[in-house]
């Protein structure tokens, strides 16, 4: 029974960690399946956890932070999509430039208006998203096995969690079965074909990197007001950038990135665990190398197992008309 | 310029009037005037860069023109994008196909044509009327495969199924048959003529002027931009059209001298390929080629031929069995890359020039050096000595005619005929003894490919060892001393160039097998 | 990002001068607004960056020991991309470069610097070549993405580090984890005591001699990319691997000893900030820099003579901003930071922005209405 | 004519100055300075190694009256800029520099930390205390060491979960990293949490404060984050050392030399205010009264974890 409560409570806290990754990935999904790269993932989380974390502070609800977190990220979004689909710039260095541009720009508003060293004050409960208890959880509880996996590990997560696990098949859905995600996922193959099919690669593209602002909005907007209580500077701390490994593991494909945002959770959560563990004939297990262990896992994974990732092949590529 | 019909009578199915066109420098349309019927096959012709490509492009709305108006039915219209092309009617099967490798053929063609914002209902309808435009058409296509899995032949059928499943009453056709095998060039045809018999009009581009003869009703010639020349089709010659499209007397055949073959240069023995998916592309494959001879190998693409050239470049592993280049044996395991291919005397024009021999983004003088960069006339101690290379680069572009002369020019920029002049000029440069040559001339115009075959018949004078691929039955005909035929990644037989026919190479080619020793009278 | 004119003709001049002179103009027209906006006054501060950068001589120096750095990474990241990689990693290759360079200072105490300098170039380039290398590998033979490679050992190298520093390295006795400092007889000299040995006063910074391995990197990276064989066929595999093949140039091998090199680089930054600065191993010295040479070399379209005066456009915006905060009280280093964001955005990823309107200056042809080729 | 302008400064570390740690301590120190005094003050905050020598030797050379350093990382800096201008008066916060004109403050903060532990261990219900650090270096381990030797002194059997934040600078400001750490320590049965973790502790401190259970603040005092959620502060007086330097250098009192402020100078100790009045029981007052007379003394001896070079006791 004890091993099963650490158990629970280790994959309890591998979803909450897991959350935030899978937005951020299934962000990147959109943008990256629709042709262009996002290395922005981390910048748009930065503005949408501040925006929300301060629309949060200034009128105690945490849904007007959200709906501020989302507004921000898009506008980052639509500017990633000026640079890149109308401009044709270059998308990493654009991704890079905004990421840049939200580290600054969130401290230097955060000092502006809460002088606290660009941190928001510390949100009320009222001004986060609480954790929310599933019908019936409380009374199954003393069922064995089922009761506190239950109780433990599905319900008593924030409203944010259940929506993050909620978009994967929904974006299942939207990729393979509709005829958006048909579209979608044809401009980031070939554009040409797309466009010759008579469907505007420009509009297509920008939809997908609008859908991409609106889950790293999300993404940003749990960062502060729902499994924080408040903005700190550089808060994201490069979840962006493993969100974006997790893509990539993923193969670009909803399903299997659910599992490598899982994965990177998982090993996450299992450090924090693993500190200070000793280990037979190897004595205490050095904090770095546990602290490595995500980034040393997925090296492996990536190296035995998971193979070639090929990216969609219009990725990373303007569109213009040439031969 | 001869007459279009002057009177109006005949209301037109479509009209492109004085469009011009500019891609920054180059001129690609000038003024182009081009009207054709309901009900009609029209075709158009002309050198590599006329600007066909271009002006069907502008007619499906791709590109928009500098100038001019287009008349659909007699209406003006405004076409300014694709779906305002789809919209009118107008269908286009683009020279460089526009499909979606991942997806499968019937995903392909729902693209834009979806029918409802989910895909489920509107998956079954689409299956059900592309199945009855199959029936109709005899086009046969594996609706559930993925495009990249298709030999290009069948990804063509899909293009050509994707414009009829979108309504096409006008229906584009830019170089169709560059990959086709010739029955699927008939069958092609006899669409064509369903087509135009259910009173649709059809445009078709080709390099091949004997297709032009077998089934177009009237047919335009584009030369540097402009319409130089429209001629009723049962009225005209291949030799009219084709010194209509140069602009000057042309000579269409290549003389040659019976070939005197010495040693064995090239062989193979049971050599065995097996591709990264686990297919095997390449089957017992066994070949001989001799100093001073041409051996073709006829065959639709995709049998593989490329393996075998890839094999003997030493650009590909092999299974099992043994290549000997010049009396040296080369196993599974012997260490041979095209890096020591090339210092044993061996040279190799690959089939796809793009996408191997040269490097599109690198100034022509850089490409000119591809798989020589080591040689030691090119350096200077650590240094690549640019001087020489580019000496070298116009002396190659000289004597092969490469135009524009300017080793600086991007390789992107040059037409694919001069790319592949620049491809062949470097391998034959160095006095290979011997050379591989896939595609010499696909895509390439009447005029450049009198020009390469003149080269290859040279050099084989000279005691060379040729291996020929071609897709190109005529081009294996009036070159090879000896025709081998591939199918499946088997050499189905082999015939010496008297007794080899278009009719029976073409059912070798099906994978009908005939022992090389029945002799059987071409009908 | 192809250098040079693209097929709308512009002289190289407009797209080689004119231009990231206009968009850099635009971005500090874009921070002033910015400045305006958090209430101070947009000239002044400025005014203020411009002449912390290149009003003095301690800022030149400054300015030139951060492009030193920065000419380091950038380098490393043109060098990959030429060979079709995209290195994230500069940062951890500058990280484990760097132990390289602190190992062998440490290990050489007593020497003369002339006679350490090769061997910390050296442990510096093999650390970070190494370090490069293993990412490529996996590249090359398993099919990883060097992306997420690079990024990971990223990590995996800040974890070592600090392993390293923490348990290994330090200095008993001493709170901070950083190793004994070096022996002053091993520093690199400063530029302003070289400056002083010939009789020119300088101002003191921490420009030290390596600025000058930067140069020489530069003329070595550009000679090595476009004058040998190598380069050729690294080249050649970046932009088509299997032209790349179809020459006789091995993919793989090329493709490892491609990261190896840029690794190297990314390593040399520990000699400028350690072997030159610092004078002892520390954590997190690259600070980084690993990851502003990304944008160092993609503004100077991977090129040495482009990356030049983009690393020494960053390194006015590192030491400029640092002026700022030091004249202007209210505005906070995350400004600087903003600044440096905008630069990037409009110099870097919106740098077609004008270009059509440019073309369009340029184009005096009688023809009206020359519209764009393919909107 | 009034005399030339006091021109004190201060040059923070990366942390920032509103770090809610020590950074912050000297903020407040100097801030409450200039509210008795008057007088403004210079300050800058490091972002990459090379600034600290160039704001140092910069304020040295437009001649400030002192300038204090805060945090360990700047010890190298302050030797070298000190030793360039002997004339200028450098206090040293957190790091220790041999030089005339050199003021070096360090703490005891294994004996303010003793002191939270022996609070932690006895208003912990369930006989398991936890440990949140930042990044993983001495000064950290230092903090640990005091606490384990303050919850064994008091109750021997309590166990102890020990985490750090993490390996790089990143792990002092990630407040998400520290409330999972958090959690898992109290999914692992600990119901106090003592956080020294600079901005990330506030993770801790939010994760105690949503579960009910209970925190300990460090540096400054933070017991009215969370009102009736924060058990004590581990308070490191270092606003006394800034308002110190300042204000000695002043009056003319400023000395160099090598300061280390325990129990003894109030230099540490435990925050004791009206937001944990309800928490601390009369016993437990008791106690921590007692081992600080003790540790005034000199009778019971605090290890430090640098000096025994590890943890031993
Ligand atoms: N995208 C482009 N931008 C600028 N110039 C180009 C471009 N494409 C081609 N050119 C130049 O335009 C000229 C004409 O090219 P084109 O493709 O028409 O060749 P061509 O004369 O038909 O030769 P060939 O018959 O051998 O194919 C060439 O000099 C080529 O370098
Ligand atoms: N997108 C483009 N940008 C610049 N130049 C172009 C572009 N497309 C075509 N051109 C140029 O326009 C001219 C006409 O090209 P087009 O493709 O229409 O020729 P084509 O007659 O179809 O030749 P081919 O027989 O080789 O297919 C060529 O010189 C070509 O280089
Ligand atoms: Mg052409
Ligand atoms: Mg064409």
């Amino acid at each position: 029974m004890d091993f099963l409560l650490s158990l629970l409570s280790l994959l309890d806290s591998t979803l909450r960690l897991a959350t935030p990754l899978l937005l951020a990935a299934l962000a990147g999904f959109y943008s990256e399946r629709a042709g262009v790269v996002d290395i922005g993932l981390e910048g748009k989380m930065l503005v949408a956890a501040f925006a929300a974390a301060a629309a949060a502070a200034m009128t105690g609800s945490a849904w007007a932070g959200l709906g501020a977190g989302i507004l921000a990220s898009l506008l980052l979004a639509l500017l990633h999509g000026f640079a890149c689909i109308t401009h044709r710039g270059n998308q990493v260095v654009s991704g890079v430039a905004l990421n840049i541009v939200a580290l600054g720009l969130t401290a230097v508003l955060g000092n502006a208006w809460f002088q606290m060293g660009g941190r928001t004050p510390n949100l009320p409960a009222g001004a986060r998203f609480g954790e929310i208890t599933l019908p019936l959880a409380e009374g199954l509880r003393g069922v064995p096995l089922l009761g506190p996996l239950y109780y433990e590990l599905v319900s008593g997560h924030n409203i944010l969690v259940y929506l993050a696990l909620a978009a994967v098949p929904l974006t299942f859905w939207v990729a393979y079965r509709t005829r958006f995600g048909l579209r979608l996922r044809a401009v980031g193959e070939n554009p040409a074909a797309v466009d010759t099919a008579g469907i505007s690669v420009t509009a297509l593209r920008y939809q997908a990197v609008l859908i991409a602002g609106l889950l790293c909005g999300i993404a940003g907007a749990y960062l502060s007001t729902a499994q924080g209580a408040g903005f700190q500077t550089n808060m994201t701390a490069g979840k962006g950038f493993l969100a974006l490994a997790a893509l990539i593991l993923g193969k670009w494909k909803p399903v299997p990135t659910l599992f490598a945002c899982l994965l990177f959770a998982f090993a996450d959560a299992l450090q924090t665990r693993l500190q200070g563990v000793r280990l037979p004939g190897i004595g205490e297990v050095p904090v770095q190398l546990i602290e490595a262990l995500p980034y040393l896992l997925t090296v492996l994974l990536l190296a035995g197992f998971v193979g070639k990732a090929i990216p969609p092949k219009a990725s990373g590529r303007p569109y213009v008309k040439d031969r | 310029m001869s007459a279009a019909p002057s009177n109006v009578s005949p209301s037109w199915a479509v009209e492109l009037v004085g469009i011009d066109k500019r891609f920054g420098p180059v001129h690609a349309n000038r003024n182009v005037t081009l009207r054709f019927a309901p009900a009609s096959i029209h075709g158009l012709v002309g050198e590599n860069g006329a600007g066909k490509s271009t002006l069907m492009s502008i007619l499906y709305g791709f590109y928009e023109a500098d100038e001019g108006t287009i008349l659909v039915r007699g209406q003006p219209v405004d076409i300014r994008t694709p779906q305002d092309a789809i919209r009118l009617g107008i269908g286009m099967v683009h020279q460089h196909f526009m499909l979606v490798e991942t997806f499968t053929v019937l995903e392909n063609l729902l693209l834009g044509h979806e029918g409802g914002p989910v895909l489920g209902p509107a998956m079954a309808r689409a299956r059900a009327e592309v199945q009855a435009l199959e029936d109709q058409f005899g086009l046969e296509v594996p609706l559930d495969a993925i495009v990249s899995d298709l030999p290009v032949g069948v990804q063509q059928r899909v293009e050509i199924l994707k414009a009829l499943y979108r309504g096409a009453e006008v229906l584009i056709l830019d170089e169709p048959t560059a990959v086709l095998s010739p029955p699927e060039v008939e069958q092609l045809f006899r669409i064509l003529e369903r087509l135009r018999q259910q009173g649709r009009s059809v445009l078709l581009i080709t390099h091949k002027l004997k297709e032009i003869m077998a089934v177009t009703d009237r047919v335009s010639v584009l030369r540097r931009g402009e319409v130089v020349a429209e001629f009723t089709t049962a009225e005209t010659d291949r030799q009219a059209l084709a010194d209509a499209m140069v602009g000057r007397k042309t000579s269409l055949f290549v003389e040659k001298a019976p070939a005197v073959p010495g040693d064995v240069l090239l062989s193979a023995r049971q050599v065995n390929v097996v591709d990264g998916r686990g297919v095997a592309t390449l089957k017992d494959a066994s070949l001989t080629v001799r100093a001073g001879e041409i051996v073709g190998v006829a065959g639709v693409a995709g049998n593989g031929q490329s393996e075998l050239l890839e094999v003997l470049s030493g650009m590909r592993r092999f299974e099992s069995g043994t290549v000997t280049l010049k009396g040296e044996e080369i196993g599974p395991h012997t260490a041979y890359d095209a890096a020591g291919a090339r210092r044993r005397g061996l040279a190799h024009v690959p089939e796809d020039r793009l996408k191997l021999a040269v490097i599109k983004e690198f100034p022509a003088h850089e490409s000119a050096i591809l798989g020589y960069h080591e040689d030691k006339d090119l350096s200077r101690g650590l240094r690549l000595d640019w001087k020489r290379v580019a000496l070298k680069t116009i002396s190659l572009m000289e004597r092969f005619d490469v135009r524009p002369l300017n080793p600086n020019l991007r390789t992107s920029l040059f037409s694919g005929g001069n790319q592949q002049k620049l491809v062949m000029a470097r391998e034959m440069d160095r006095e290979p003894d011997i050379l591989l040559v896939g595609q010499p001339t696909r895509g390439v115009d009447i005029g450049a490919i009198a020009f390469i075959h003149r080269q290859l018949v040279s050099l084989r004078d000279r005691g060379k060892a040729i291996l020929l691929v071609s897709a190109e039955l005529d081009e294996i005909l009036a070159l090879s001393d000896r025709v081998l035929v591939m199918c499946d990644g088997e050499i189905v037989g082999e015939l010496p160039a008297a007794e080899a026919t278009e009719s029976r190479i073409g059912t070798m080619m099906a994978g009908i097998k005939e022992a090389p020793a029945a002799e059987r009278v071409a009908p | 990002m192809s250098a040079g004119g693209g097929p709308d003709n512009l002289p190289w001049w407009a797209t080689g001068l004119l231009l990231p002179v206009v968009n850099v103009a635009l971005a500090l027209l874009v921070s002033a607004l910015v400045i305006l906006a958090i209430g101070e006054d947009p000239v002044g501060a400025l005014g203020s960056m411009l002449r912390g950068a290149f009003g003095t001589g301690e800022g030149i120096g400054y300015t030139f020991y951060y492009a030193t750095s920065l000419t380091f990474t950038a380098l490393a990241v043109a060098m990959a991309f030429h060979g079709g990689l995209f290195n994230i990693g500069g940062e951890g290759q500058a990280y484990i470069g760097g132990l390289g360079v602190g190992l062998v200072c440490l290990s050489l105490g007593g020497w003369p610097w002339w006679m350490v300098l090769p061997l910390s170039v050296m442990g510096g380039a093999v650390f970070g070549g190494v370090w490069a290398a293993i990412p490529g590998w996996l590249q090359a033979y398993r099919g990883s993405h060097i992306v997420i490679t690079t990024i990971m050992f990223n990590f995996i190298a800040s974890s070592l580090m600090v392993y390293l520093l923490v348990n290994v390295l330090i200095k008993p006795g001493q709170m901070s984890p950083e190793s004994e400092a070096f022996d002053p007889s091993t520093f690199l000299p400063m530029m302003a005591d070289m400056a002083a040995s010939v009789g020119i006063a300088m101002e003191s910074s921490p420009l030290n001699f390596s600025v000058f391995l930067a140069l020489a990197a530069c003329v070595g990276v550009w000679f090595f990319i476009w004058h040998t064989r190598w380069g050729y066929a690294l080249r050649a595999t970046g932009a088509n691997e299997n032209a790349a093949l179809y020459a006789g140039i091995d993919p793989r091998k090329v493709i490892v000893v491609t990261m190896a090199l840029s690794g190297a680089l990314a390593g040399l930054l520990g000699v400028n900030e350690l072997h030159g600065v610092q004078h002892r191993l520390m954590l997190n010295f690259p600070a980084g820099l690993g990851f502003t040479g990304i944008a160092v070399a993609l503004m100077g379209r991977n090129h040495p003579a482009g990356i030049i005066p983009a690393a020494i456009l960053f390194g006015a915006l590192y030491q400029g901003g640092t002026e700022l905060i030091f004249d202007y009280p209210t505005i906070s280093r995350e400004l600087v930071v903003v600044i440096q964001g905008v630069v990037i955005l409009f110099a870097g990823a919106l740098e077609h922005m004008f270009r059509p309107a440019l073309v369009r200056l340029f184009a005096r042809r009688p023809s009206v209405a020359a519209k764009p080729a393919g909107a | 004519a009034p005399a030339l302008a006091f021109e004190p400064a201060i040059v923070f570390d990366m942390g920032g100055r509103f770090d809610k740690s020590f950074n912050e301590g000297a903020n407040n120190g100097a801030e409450r300075f200039k509210a008795d005094t008057g007088v403004n003050f210079r300050w800058f905050e490091v972002t990459n190694e090379a600034q600290r020598e160039q704001f140092l030797r910069r304020l040295a050379s437009r001649k400030a009256d002192v300038i204090v350093s805060v945090g360990f990382s700047m010890a190298p800096s302050v030797e070298k800029v000190a030793k360039e201008f002997p004339n200028v008066r450098f206090t040293l916060i957190d790091g220790h520099v041999d030089l005339p004109n050199v003021q070096s403050v360090e703490f005891a903060e294994h004996e303010g930390s003793y002191l939270v532990g022996v609070l932690a261990a006895l208003a912990s219900k369930t006989g398991t205390v936890g440990f949140v650090g930042g990044m993983d270096i001495p000064l950290i381990r230092r903090f640990a060491c005091g606490y384990e030797q303050g919850v064994k002194a008091t109750k021997p059997a309590t166990a102890i979960l020990a985490n750090m934040a993490g390996s790089t600078p990143a792990a002092w400001a990630d407040p998400t990293r520290g409330s999972e750490l958090a959690k898992s320590q109290f999914d692992r049965g600990a119901d106090v949490i003592f956080a020294a973790a600079g901005q990330t502790g506030m993770g801790v401190l939010q994760a105690a404060a949503d579960a009910g259970k209970l925190s300990i603040g460090v540096d400054s005092n933070q017991n009215y984050l969370f009102p009736g959620k924060v058990l004590t502060s581990m308070v490191k007086r270092v606003d006394v050392a800034a308002y110190e330097a300042f204000k000695t250098a002043r009056d003319g009192t400023w000395k160099a030399g090598h300061q280390r402020l325990g129990l003894k100078e109030d230099g540490v100790g435990w925050a004791d205010d009206a937001h944990n009045k309800a928490l601390i029981t009369p016993e437990m007052r008791a106690a921590v009264d007692k081992a600080t007379a003790e540790i005034k003394a000199g009778t019971r001896i605090v290890a430090n974890y640098d000096d025994a070079k590890g943890c031993k006791y």
